[in-house]
């Protein structure tokens, strides 16, 4: 048995041990659906102890808080609260984003400064790249950073910041260089949330919970050694950070346990909900669909894996990445739109009854699933790209 | 194949309510007031009820002889199809159903007693489904047993539209092994007998009804299968009436955006990905409509109305669905958020779809009745 | 009994009696798909037989060889024709749409010359009305009538000619006004084919046969009393027959058979044709996929019955009529395309196979089912007049 | 349910071999030379097969020891997808699929005489379907009865594709109420047996084959399952092949039309309604071609794949039927043509969605080996 099956055996048995009981409230599908104190409390609660047990940051230098070990062991972890489907850990932004890049390229006081307390869940961290006006178009950022000795005046509007009212930072794109456009002139700023100035204003969205904030800066100064890198490298950081977010390079300190509802868990819903008086999976029309959408789930799949080997897309080398998200986004959206219909007459009922499955968090999943068909480029802005930069076809 | 007709009848009588409807509810239900009833307790605003009492629509269906206006059910859905598309909240649909039942299936003695009630006003409602049931009416885990000429309940019902509201109750019960209603006065309701539940719609109040040991007079119970199927044609034809109404509003919010909007330098409607979806939601409205008057044709003239009722409800119900799942995305950001009306149509549409057989169910339905 | 009955039990026995054998080749499904000399010869005999027993143009006036009786005669021998499912018959456009207009507006002349021969098929009639460049836009026009003493010249191009190869007139659109645009200074003729310089070729479609003639005018010169009506008129007498193609104002002299195959020939095939082993209609997907095109066809039959009610179109009255093109045609297509998975694994056979169902003429139809997905305005542009026209979004 | 993997290799071999591949289909079968094939008798060029013989590709499956150059069926499905994507007129996937059923079910003996035959450039096909009968290769009305040594073969075979061209045919039969297959050598065929067929792909031949007392040495005859379901797992997965080239062709010749006729002023395919179906046309090839790798390595490796090729087969060919028929519709009035090279991918397409079983077929055999 080698160490790594030992650790295994150890950590699935600390996780069976310290599972946290199951709350008497929906826990939010990701972090960010966070929406409530209650929510919040909960997981912080959990990723603080799942810290403390010492199986969170891993492969992170013991120096600041971390474990030291290779990735493998991190990797375990990862696999296990998948697999045991627990909660997962609230600060992702910190753990696999802004701690990840300030490791990377950081001073040594801000890593001395932040890297522990975001692996304890004491400093939770947001991000601040989208804008109210720009939607995901993060080269047309307009918020302002305006140098003034030794602080920088923000001023501007973020939105879409998840965890946007617990944040103690946010991970912030703003423009130094007045006048300046597109991708030259922006900068890049650890920003602490709780400076005059600084307002996060809830956002209610079509499920009737909060999760998102809009961040509005009204001449807020921050010291000026928040700023990362120097100035005008704002964009090359923040497509670092992207990569990190795509988790294409490691270095995250880990804590995701799937909780987004995938097509296996519909699979399991056939199995226990009815329609018509007998189990969803018996319905011949249900049994088509949830074919189709295995199918289509295993093509993505199938497709990532693809898009490893360059020998299969030598045809056209983009169509795989650019294609991602409109591939996965509206999937997801059929298939939570699916799920309603195999709960049959119970389909209607809300969070919070009594007789829905699984506290409702199906109804809410389809509601959420517009986050990813809208946020980040609409999918019609994405089946353009797709078309115009794969298939060479005109602009509108 | 059963043979198909393609009758519609409209009155001038129809046509007059139409118009009158159309007015009503376009003031009294402006969106402003359905987001303010949302959070209130009864979900909806009692001197609309009485305006709508005043106007004879309660008792719409109910024989003169009873206080009513003497029409029927396909006026009763020609009423409805506005307050589908303004959202008007009102326990008008659940009132109508039972009124229904009421006519199919109570004796004469029953009928003197709650149908002048309803025409006056009093809000009535069925509690035909369970939490554990599907859409079959028949599939009832509720009794009664009769002893002494008492009835004596027992069971769960569940999603009971307007429950807290209303004045009477038909619930459905299974009687020596055969479906009954049991005309239930909630004013005789021990507290704590409903249980508000939650659902999508959040225009709507339901509750679970606790039966358990509940005592009525066992004149109280309707027996034979008319009153069941009454409720399902009703529930059936109600639910394509708001689906209709739903689609053409759902799609004005939509379009108006669309018209507002920039994007890239052009109004969004100009981009055919949404224009031509509107355009195939609009195909999809007018074939719900032509459906939706076929069959209430059909139940005015008490002809067999089943294919028609279940082809009006499988198409109105997957055309709204899909123009409320459309309308948040057309939205984009904005359609995320509480404060785009498009959610409160595509919860309307989810609350339709699955209400009395959603599409799959009755296309299936369909298949045994037309193709053997 | 009244006089009608006993002409409609008359009427079944003769077509009972009467009706042509089942010809070794496959009959083309409208007159627009006419296209072997075979089936021409075959359809031209089955109408002059009709003629002959006097069941054709019943209601047209005596003295041009019309029957000289109410059209309720006619609508007796029409209905019995579809009942019974005989044959079309192949001047369509003669009987239902040059016939009725020359009745209505042309001269004693014009109605001596050519009634008689419309109704008999001595006579087969075309239509000149769409250009190779302008699609369905009429107004569009660019084939010339340049007038000449007694003659008119004749130069351009029309496509999509029906019967183009067999026809001895063609009612035909032409620009009489010199560098006019649109509607003004169009003209419209009854023009003989058999000119020199007008020249037909016949254009092969996607399903490998003819049916269709694109037509030549060079320099062709006809009688000047060739015009109907005046000069300048064209397009008023061009809406004159649309209106007569649509059937709206009765006066057709009868002839057409239903041969569309349509959702209940669906039907009817799936109850013979075999998925899997079993007939197709005990699958409970097809049954799914025929219940949704049962429910598509009504409510569209049901459409033309609102469409009738002006209280139940006052929101958008145009919404029926301008939508009639996209539903129908869009549905026709899906609904032929569907009917080959009816036939599972004897599905890619083709016409002329001994063993494809019905000779192929569901193969057939499916390919045939894009001329109206295409012609007179692609489903693409009829969305758009719908988008624009009915809802008032913004063009493209 | 069953565990999926998502392993796809790619060997560097196989790597060059699409590319000869590639280069091979583009320039021997522009679309002039496929056009001039569709007329002709045998439907293909014998010096492009004499080419691909020397290539080593009609045996590229057949092990060394017979002449062949001993790889898989990976590989002979790597070639595949280029000659669909070029509509390439050839024998070659008949004869692949027979080589596959020799392999898994031939004796020593039987190998040995057929193998080393199509290395060298003989042509095979199977004849595993009836004019009666469905995608279930077991359901055999024909029959072999062997009496002496000598079997004798009755019923007829259809859809039997390039059966006029072959040298060796593969034929279905029932003998003591178990599948068999009897190699025919159709040299020996009698004439008038085989009786061409009309099917809607035109770059294909195809015709009916009658076995009725056609006598043969017993020893022709191929027992047990394992020839049978390789003709099915090699059939589905040169089907996929076939339409995931099909589907890059038709895509090809849409977009390039797109790009160059114009409209109200613009380039048709910069509208959203046209572009928008491209780019979900391309999202289905590209999880298409995935499934296929996918499932190619799988077969490869003689690991279980029927849930990898029917997911597979199901995916693409819905794909390229709806790829088809857009591109015609997309075409306009040019598409309604017999000069529109969109009608000759639709002919296609709709060959391969009918081979081997169509997408609803293999949905439900998935259901119920992924649903239980």
């Amino acid at each position: 048995m080698t160490d790594l099956d030992s650790f295994r055996t150890e950590v699935a048995a600390w996780f069976e041990a310290n599972r946290p009981p199951e709350p008497d409230f929906l826990l939010p599908e990701s972090f960010m659906e966070v929406g409530t104190d209650q929510q919040f409390d909960y997981l912080r609660a959990w990723q603080r102890k799942i810290y403390e047990a010492g199986y969170l940051g891993m492969a992170w230098p013991t120096q600041y808080g971390g474990g030291g070990k290779p990735q493998a062991f991190q990797d375990i972890v990862n696999a296990e609260m998948t697999r045991q489907k627990v909660p997962f850990v609230p600060n992702t932004i910190g753990l696999n984003w802004a701690g990840p890049l300030i490791l990377a390229i950081g001073t040594e006081a801000e890593k001395q400064r932040y890297i522990k307390n975001i692996l304890s869940a004491e400093d939770i961290w947001c991000q601040g790249f989208s804008e109210p006006d720009n939607g995901s178009d993060l080269a047309a950022t307009t918020t302002r950073a305006t140098s003034d000795g030794d602080h920088y005046i923000l001023n501007g509007a973020k939105i879409w910041t998840s965890l946007g009212s617990y944040a103690k930072y946010m991970i912030l794109l703003a423009r130094t260089e007045p006048g300046s456009t597109r991708y030259a002139g922006l900068s890049y700023f650890l920003c602490p949330m709780h400076t005059p100035g600084i307002e996060t204003q809830p956002i209610r969205k079509l499920t009737g919970e909060y999760g998102f904030t809009q961040t509005f800066f009204r001449d807020a100064r921050i010291p000026a050694d928040c700023l990362m890198g120097r100035e005008g490298e704002g964009w090359k950081i923040a497509m670092m950070t992207l990569t990190f977010e795509r988790g294409a390079t490691g270095g995250q300190a880990g804590g995701i346990a799937r909780q987004a509802l995938n097509v296996h868990d519909v699979l399991e819903l056939a199995q226990t909900a009815r329609r018509d008086g007998r189990p969803a999976i018996e319905d011949p029309l249900m049994r088509d669909q949830l074919v189709r959408f295995l199918i289509e789930d295993q093509g993505d799949r199938l497709t990532a894996t693809r898009g490893t080997i360059p020998a299969l897309c030598t045809e056209r080398p983009h169509a795989i990445p650019l294609s991602q998200k409109l591939r996965t986004s509206e999937h997801r959206r059929r298939l939570l739109q699916f799920a309603l219909t195999l709960q049959g007459a119970n389909a209607p009922r809300w969070v919070g009854d009594a007789n829905t499955f699984e506290g409702g968090k199906w109804q809410r999943a389809y509601f959420n699933s517009f986050s990813s068909t809208i946020g980040g480029g609409t999918s019609q802005i994405q089946a353009n790209i797709v078309a115009e930069r794969v298939l060479g076809l005109p602009k509108d | 194949m059963a043979a198909l007709n393609q009758r519609i009848a409209f009155t001038d009588e129809r046509s007059m309510l139409l118009e009158t409807a159309v007015a009503f509810c376009r003031e009294k239900s402006p969106i402003r007031a359905v987001r303010d009833l949302l959070a209130s307790e009864t979900g909806f605003d009692p001197a609309v009820w009485d305006e709508m009492t005043a106007l004879g629509w309660s008792g719409i269906a109910i024989p003169e002889r009873h206080g009513g206006s003497g029409l029927t059910l396909a006026e009763a859905a020609t009423i409805a199809e506005p307050m589908g598309r303004h959202l008007l909240a009102t326990p008008y649909a659940s009132t109508q159903i039972a009124v229904q039942a009421l006519l199919a299936g109570a004796n004469a003695a029953q009928q003197a007693e709650s149908l002048p009630r309803i025409a006056q006003g009093a809000i009535a409602t069925v509690a035909v489904f369970e939490s554990e049931g599907d859409w079959d009416l028949t599939h009832i885990g509720s009794t009664a047993t009769i002893t002494h000429g008492t009835a004596r309940l027992d069971g769960q019902k569940s999603l009971v539209v307007d429950a807290t509201v209303a004045d009477l109750l038909l619930a459905s019960v299974m009687l020596d092994g055969a479906p009954a209603l049991a005309i239930i006065d909630t004013a005789a309701l021990p507290p704590g007998r409903l249980r508000p539940e939650s659902i999508i719609d959040e225009t709507r109040r339901n509750a679970g009804l606790d039966l358990t040991g509940l005592d009525l007079p066992a004149t109280a119970l309707i027996t034979g299968p008319a009153a069941l199927t009454a409720i399902r044609d009703a529930g059936l034809l109600l639910a394509t009436a708001e689906a209709c109404g739903g689609i053409a509003g759902v799609l004005d919010v939509t379009v108006d955006y669309l018209n507002t909007r920039n994007a890239f330098g052009r109004k969004i409607g100009s981009y055919q990905s949404l224009k031509h979806t509107c355009a195939d939601i609009l195909v999809g409205l007018e074939r719900s409509r032509s459906h939706l008057f076929h069959a209430a044709t059909l139940c005015a003239a008490n002809e067999p109305a089943e294919i028609a009722l279940r082809m009006a409800k499988a198409e109105s119900s997957d055309v709204f669905a899909h123009a409320g799942d459309r309308a948040i995305q057309f939205h984009g950001g904005f359609g995320f958020t509480w404060d785009c009306d498009a959610q409160l149509y595509l919860r309307r549409a989810l609350w339709l779809q699955y209400s009395f057989g959603d599409a799959p169910h009755h296309r299936r339905k369909l298949a045994d009745l037309l193709l053997g």
